[in-house]
């Protein structure tokens, strides 16, 4: 097997340096991908760059981007999400009810004690209502900062993560149990997926923001492709925050969604 | 050999780095026989192609890609002046000039990639937690005889 | 002075990953995994690529990490490579 | 309404499954119905798309109202700006065929799934469904990362299905998928990034746009080290996902292992979809006097595909469960496909029989896959033995069976032969001899193997037949099931499959009309040459 390895890299390895000598120079602005080739026009992302203002006001050009003109990609990735979520459930998930005896050593107050307990459940009551709001902060903001739905959901599944890893992961499927986490996953997706289908029955195509104009009341249709951005990202936000607990739920508890780390 | 790092390496070092980082990855998911080991030699893999994107998406002395609204134009270059007039005649504020700005593509596209890496992680983790409760391993080696010795005929 | 650091990262990037790679103790591995994600991360932002920074700071170095403990904690700890 | 079809094809499995995973928990019997209307949506919107493409030519679809050349606030929007999606004759068949299969998989699987894992139903539909999303959207896109994504999709959901419910073995089968599957992605990303980065685009026609073009510059893309790179590494890519021979080695565990509703799926239609992506990328992003005048790998190739050939039928002959055999088989196809696809004839024959055999051999494996579900739940059947008689027992069945496999032998009314004839055209053209030799030993392979199996399912095995003592051990798994005739749900998939073989193979001409239709196939077509 480690002579296979070698000869796979060493093959793949010299293919790739083979091409390095003709790559355009390290940061440069004029390369294809960033300056368009000689003869073409305008590249694709300059004109991303320079009309994103004018087409959907929304200063972050990453998220108009992301939710809007590669929307249908995005789309998919929560798909993906949805696809990893459900694989996993399909895989560990331990639906037959097997009486096993709790393993008393862990929850032994002796070993654990109690003043750590104290410290880290006080830490983390502290801690996750402030993450839970940079969260929101994030998804809501992403419009004009760094972030967006992916960033914002997955920092708000961690924080359920943490819930888990420093009380139990009882308290936590108790607070986000696992039917609300499913069920909040394919919501998430049909946000997504209902903001395309509406530009759909205004007789544009699929995902096209610009026809919900009417819906939001704003004046012009970039403000209405805004608007509908930041409510695909919550849709993002949703499917990614729950199938990112329900992940590390099924991991660390061999699926049974109790007795977890 | 000066010249050569000089012509070759340094214009492009993180590309070298890249197919290093990648080549090391590869590695380790052909080579290594434990299951965890060749998921995290699969995320390393992954993240190189995330580097050589990012880095294809560099432009010197440009900024993140958050053009404020109405950004001044009065340091845009003379041929990105000319640029921008071509097409900004009935709007009242100049536009961003593009090479002030990295390139957003390949960042999107790369968050995508990420998402779906650990995606592929999440479900590559529970593959071998099922693999771990049916033969009580996670070395490659160990399974294979396990399977071999006849033990797991169907 | 910024490529310097450019170079500096991508060198403690590849040492991490053969680190990590290297450790027999899997629960060390998936640690020193997070200090790549997150030693990328810091490349990312470097770079001008602040949402894919952003984004590997919260997923590589947070979340595929606590996926590998979890995973580790489950089944062996030890490897044999 | 008419115009959105092209993206409802793939929504519709997407929305079926989403109402599976929020209402499917609480009662499995919403499962079925959602997902047979799901996907009947799905190949209605596919029939009528091929229709379109069928009178008025290719059909764009613009995501997000981001039309090439429209304008929007007084912006002209480039192309490549959104995504596209794009049915044209490549695609529009396969659209269908995937459309068919996937129904009749869901048909078929109702009971396979309900029986063997009650409480994980609902998890087999969603991610039969999302499967069915990322198969489509494969098929339907014009934009190279986007199909990164549906790649995607459709490989972890097959992960999963492979490893729900199945055996020890099929488990690790599934890791060993899981690693290959992501390598063969990540391949096919990077070859994505380095056609990125020199053409600046991620369109697939604007790509062949560029790569075509011609400036003052000349045509330093067209010629440069890194376009050359990009192609193989999507090749590798591709070659992995689509199983070909020396990187073939997940493709047998995995689709053997795995609960046979889901064998059933994979089976044919993963392994095709990939090998379509990949004549996709040689005809539209690339384009043909690329990758054969200017590449010109074609001996190469081809002579791997003679091997994947040789290799695949020999290893089937070596198998004694049925399954596996079959899986085998599958390696062998992907050789015909991808040597035709290769042999670089001028008429562009062995290309129209390779996308011809796609759509031939979804529908034969198909219903090889179908039968062997049939036979492995409603008689235990494992190995070749066990077929003992078995026309007696289950006659229904075994007709169906019997389209299949002479569809892989290739005898003429059935589409298996057609598909051969126009490869072997195709071979003879070029002078690739070495390829209609392996095409015809391959033929003759298949014809031993399924006439042994017919042997021993007419007659009964013979007492000197070497496996004996193999099924000794195994008797009393197979004993302990009574064959009886499955009912209509199994049967009506097995035999609309074979009468589809049967229907293709009698329209093959304006089939392979049809498909000769693609822009950019055939040489006089208006394709820039160097």
């Amino acid at each position: 097997m480690k002579w296979l390895a070698l000869i796979a890299v060493i093959a793949t390895g010299s293919l790739l340096i083979y091409a390095v000598s003709d790559f355009p120079d390290w940061g440069s602005a004029s390369s294809p991908a960033n300056g368009g080739v000689e003869g073409a026009g305008r590249s694709v992302s300059q004109t991303f760059i320079e009309e994103t203002d004018t087409l959907t006001h929304v200063p972050n050009i990453v998220t108009a981007v992301l939710a809007d003109y590669r929307g249908y990609d995005t789309m998919f990735e929560t798909v993906v999400i949805l696809a990893a979520g459900m694989a996993i459930f399909a895989i560990l998930r331990v639906l037959r009810d097997t009486e096993k005896p709790v393993d008393q050593s862990k929850h032994d107050p002796s070993i654990d004690g109690d003043h750590q307990r104290i410290i880290i459940g006080t830490t983390c009551r502290l801690l996750i209502p402030v993450i839970q709001l940079f969260a929101l902060y994030v998804v809501a903001h992403g419009h004009h900062s760094p972030g967006g739905g992916f960033q914002g959901g997955v920092i708000l599944g961690a924080s359920f993560i943490l819930l888990g890893l420093a009380t139990d992961l009882e308290t936590a499927i108790a607070r986000f149990s696992e039917k609300q986490f499913i069920g909040l996953a394919c919501v998430g997706i049909f946000i997504y997926a209902g903001f395309g289908v509406l530009g759909q029955f205004y007789g544009r195509g699929f995902l096209d923001y610009g026809a919900l104009q009417p819906i939001f009341m704003t004046d012009g249709e970039p403000m209405a492709r805004s608007h509908a951005m930041l409510g695909v990202e919550v849709g993002v936000a949703f499917t990614v925050t729950a199938i990112m607990f329900a992940i590390y739920a099924n991991l660390a508890s061999k699926g049974e969604l109790k007795n977890g780390l | 050999m000066r010249e050569f790092i000089e012509n070759f390496v340094q214009p492009h070092f993180n590309y070298w780095a890249y197919v290093i980082i990648m080549m090391i990855g590869l590695w380790a998911l052909i080579a290594k026989r434990n299951l965890i080991k060749k998921l995290i030699g699969m995320s390393i893999f992954q993240t190189a192609i995330i580097l050589f994107y990012v880095s294809l998406g560099v432009k010197d002395g440009a900024t993140i890609p958050i053009a404020p609204h109405h950004v001044a134009g009065d340091h845009a270059d003379a041929h990105d002046s000319e640029h921008a007039e071509s097409h900004d005649d009935h709007k009242a504020h100049p536009k961003p000039v593009a090479d002030d700005y990295s390139n957003p593509l390949p960042h999107v596209l790369m968050l995508t990639a990420i998402v779906v890496g650990v995606a592929t992680l999440g479900v590559a983790l529970a593959v071998s937690q099922s693999l771990f409760k049916d033969f009580g391993t996670l070395e490659e080696d160990e399974i294979l005889e396990q399977i071999k010795s006849g033990d797991y005929y169907d | 002075m910024i490529e310097h650091f450019n170079i500096i990262i991508l060198v403690l990037m590849i040492i991490t990953a053969i680190i990590s790679l290297q450790v027999k103790d899997l629960l060390s591995a998936s640690m020193i995994f997070g200090i790549y994600s997150f030693l990328i991360c810091l490349l990312w932002a470097e770079m001008g690529a602040v949402d894919v920074a952003f984004t590997e700071a919260a997923v590589g170095a947070g979340v595929s990490a606590v996926f590998l403990i979890a995973t580790v904690y489950n089944t062996k700890r030890r490897s044999s490579d | 309404m008419i115009d959105q079809f092209p993206v409802i094809i793939v929504l519709s499995p997407m929305f079926g499954a989403l109402l599976v995973g929020l209402f499917g928990a609480r009662n499995h019997s919403v499962c079925f119905p959602v997902a047979i209307g799901a996907l009947t949506i799905s190949l209605i919107g596919a029939v009528v798309t091929a229709k379109r493409v069928f009178t008025t030519g290719p059909v764009d679809y613009f995501l997000g109202g981001w039309d090439a050349g429209k304008i929007v606030e007084g912006v002209e929007i480039p192309l490549g700006f959104g995504i596209q999606l794009r049915v044209d004759h490549l695609n529009a068949l396969l659209l269908v065929v995937i459309a068919i299969a996937v129904l009749l998989v869901s048909i078929f699987a109702i009971r396979r799934q309900s029986e063997q894992d009650t409480e994980k139903t609902h998890y087999f539909y969603a991610l039969f469904l999302m499967l069915s999303t990322g198969l489509f959207g494969m098929t339907i896109t014009a934009d190279a990362f986007n199909l990164f994504v549906l790649v995607e999709v459709s490989s972890l959901t097959s992960y999963g299905l492979i490893a729900m419910g199945s055996s020890p073995r099929g488990t690790h089968a599934a890791f060993n998928y899981v690693i290959m599957g992501t390598v063969g992605a990540s391949f096919y990303l990077l070859g994505v990034g380095y056609l990125y980065m020199k053409t600046g685009t991620l369109n697939m026609i604007a790509i062949h746009d560029i790569l075509h073009m011609n400036n003052e510059v000349g045509n330093a893309i067209f010629d440069s080290r890194s376009i050359t790179v990009a192609f193989i590494l999507i090749l590798i890519g591709m070659w992995i996902k689509m199983a070909f021979f020396p990187l073939h080695g997940w493709l047998p565990n995995a689709y053997s292992y795995c609960p046979s509703s889901t064998s059933c799926v994979l089976a044919p239609l993963m392994t095709k979809v990939s090998v379509y992506v990949m004549i996709r990328m040689m005809v539209t992003v690339f384009g043909l006097d690329w990758v054969f005048q200017h590449f010109d790998w074609s001996n190469v190739v081809v002579w791997l595909a003679v091997i994947a050939i040789l290799a695949g039928s020999a290893f089937a002959l070596a198998q004694n469960q049925l399954k596996k055999m079959l899986c085998y088989l599958i390696v062998a196809e992907v050789g015909y496909m991808v040597g035709g696809a290769w042999v670089a004839d001028s008429g562009r024959w062995g290309l129209t029989g390779s996308l011809y055999h796609i759509l031939a051999d979804a529908l034969m494996t198909l219903c090889l896959f179908l039968t062997a579900g049939i036979l492995t739940r409603r008689a235990g059947v494992k190995n070749l033995t066990d077929l003992d008689g078995m026309f007696k027992k289950m006659p229904l069945t075994m007709t169906g069976f019997i389209v299949g496999a002479l569809g892989m032998i290739g005898v003429p009314p059935t589409c298996g032969f057609f598909s051969k004839f126009y490869l072997i055209r195709g071979g003879i053209d070029s002078g690739h001899w070495e390829f209609v030799v392996a095409l015809l030993i391959s033929s003759l392979v298949n014809a031993v193997l399924f006439f042994r199996i017919f042997e021993i399912a007419f007659f009964g095995k013979k007492p000197a037949e070497g496996h004996g003592h193999h099924h000794d051990e195994d008797d009393t798994a197979a004993d302990a099931i009574v064959p009886t005739e499955p009912g209509l749900r199994s049967l009506a998939p097995l035999w609309i499959t074979a009468a589809l073989i049967v229907a293709l193979g009698l329209m093959n001409g304006s089939v392979v009309e049809f498909i000769r239709q693609t822009p950019g196939l055939i040489l006089e077509s208006p394709v820039k040459a160097n």
